[in-house]
């Protein structure tokens, strides 16, 4: 679990999965989109909060899957278009479990950390973004 | 007891955080919700309608109906929107 | 679709995903196992139809998701235990898409594409890998 | 008609592919396999039990009761394990 202000790299992320003598890693990188003028997104967080759910979230997907390690790595501050805003990463000794795990983290992520995005746009105005009802029907496939 | 408020919520309140001396009778988490947006203009604007809003109760998250208890630490927010 | 006599580098194979403008990347890679004393596995294939086959499962996801962008490369030859055996990715406006078809994408390609295992022990003896009837399985949730 | 043999199959016949004159009356892959498990001791080794081999006619997958046709090229094969 890690929190960062500087930008982040997937492959870098997931390295230390690579390592750990399994047959599968499986990841999730998600990308500030060019959305209707979108330049970048800004990232506010609950500082505490922020680091205890993500490592509640790993906990949860290694206590329900067989994992040899899963890693969820996520932005705060300015993000620009095409920059990762957030990799989870997780793995196994075989595919269903590390494919599975991924989707579980992404989408328990997104409705369950206290993180915040406000949308800058090219013409200098911000807005924050609403949520969706479609994260809360993925989020509770998993309950 | 200390007050959070973050995003949407934290600019409508003007604070990200504050300290208060909560009324005794105060139970569940939208009972002081409801106080809280007595408090001033501010407060009133963001805290008025529950259904828009989300709580930590010392940093887990809860439903408005939770009781307060012993906890030191509230932070109220909209939705969250990380990932 | 890459077949490749070389090592690969997942990173490098799913560089050309992240900057279709989408938000979501997901991908797997296979990694040879560390199974009971094995150093190494040898891919066999089936030159034009294994090119053919992965194709087509890139074309078949790209119709039944709504994908900017998917990619399948695959070992041949000799590959090391530690060293990625097969890398998947898929890239698309928002995350179910991406997941499902990186699932999609390896579950297929373990049952339809011609490749053929065989484990290089330690002691030098070598055994041909068994198809498993879990991996049917999984591919035919897709039918 | 081009033969190919991969894995243990080509182990067991001993030939990556061959070129051979089929019999007309060939009608199916299975046909053809049962045929060509007659030609030599080392393709009977492998291509006795049809059931735990697989065939790609013209590079298409296919059961063994696939009709051959006019189909240029049979492979014969194990069950694949890539990935």
């Amino acid at each position: 679990m890690r929190i960062s202000a500087a930008p982040i790299q997937p492959a870098m992320e997931l390295a230390p999965l690579a390592g750990l003598g399994g047959g599968a890693l499986s990841s999730f990188t998600g990308i500030v989109r060019d959305d209707g003028g979108v330049a970048a997104i800004e990232l506010e967080h609950y500082p505490g909060m922020t680091e205890a759910c993500l490592s509640s979230l790993i906990e949860a997907a290694t206590e329900r899957w067989s994992l040899l390690g899963a890693i969820v790595t996520h932005r705060i501050g300015i993000v620009p278009v095409g920059a990762p805003v957030v990799v989870v990463g997780a793995a196994s000794l075989h595919r269903a479990e590390a494919l599975e795990a991924t989707a579980f983290l992404i989408d328990r992520l997104k409705t369950d950390a206290p993180f915040w995005k406000r949308e800058h746009y090219a013409d200098g105005t911000a807005k924050w973004v609403e949520a969706k009802a479609s994260d809360d029907a993925r989020s509770n496939r998993w309950a | 007891m200390k007050l959070l408020y973050f995003a949407s919520v934290r600019e409508g309140v003007g604070l990200s955080s504050e300290q208060r001396d909560v009324p005794e009778d105060m139970r569940t988490v939208g009972d002081l919700v409801a106080w809280l947006a007595g408090q001033s203009e501010e407060h009133a604007s963001v805290l008025t309608q529950q259904s828009r809003l989300r709580f930590a109760l010392d940093q887990n998250m809860v439903s408005v109906d939770a009781v307060l208890g012993n906890a030191q630490e509230l932070a109220i927010f909209p939705p969250v929107t990380g990932g």
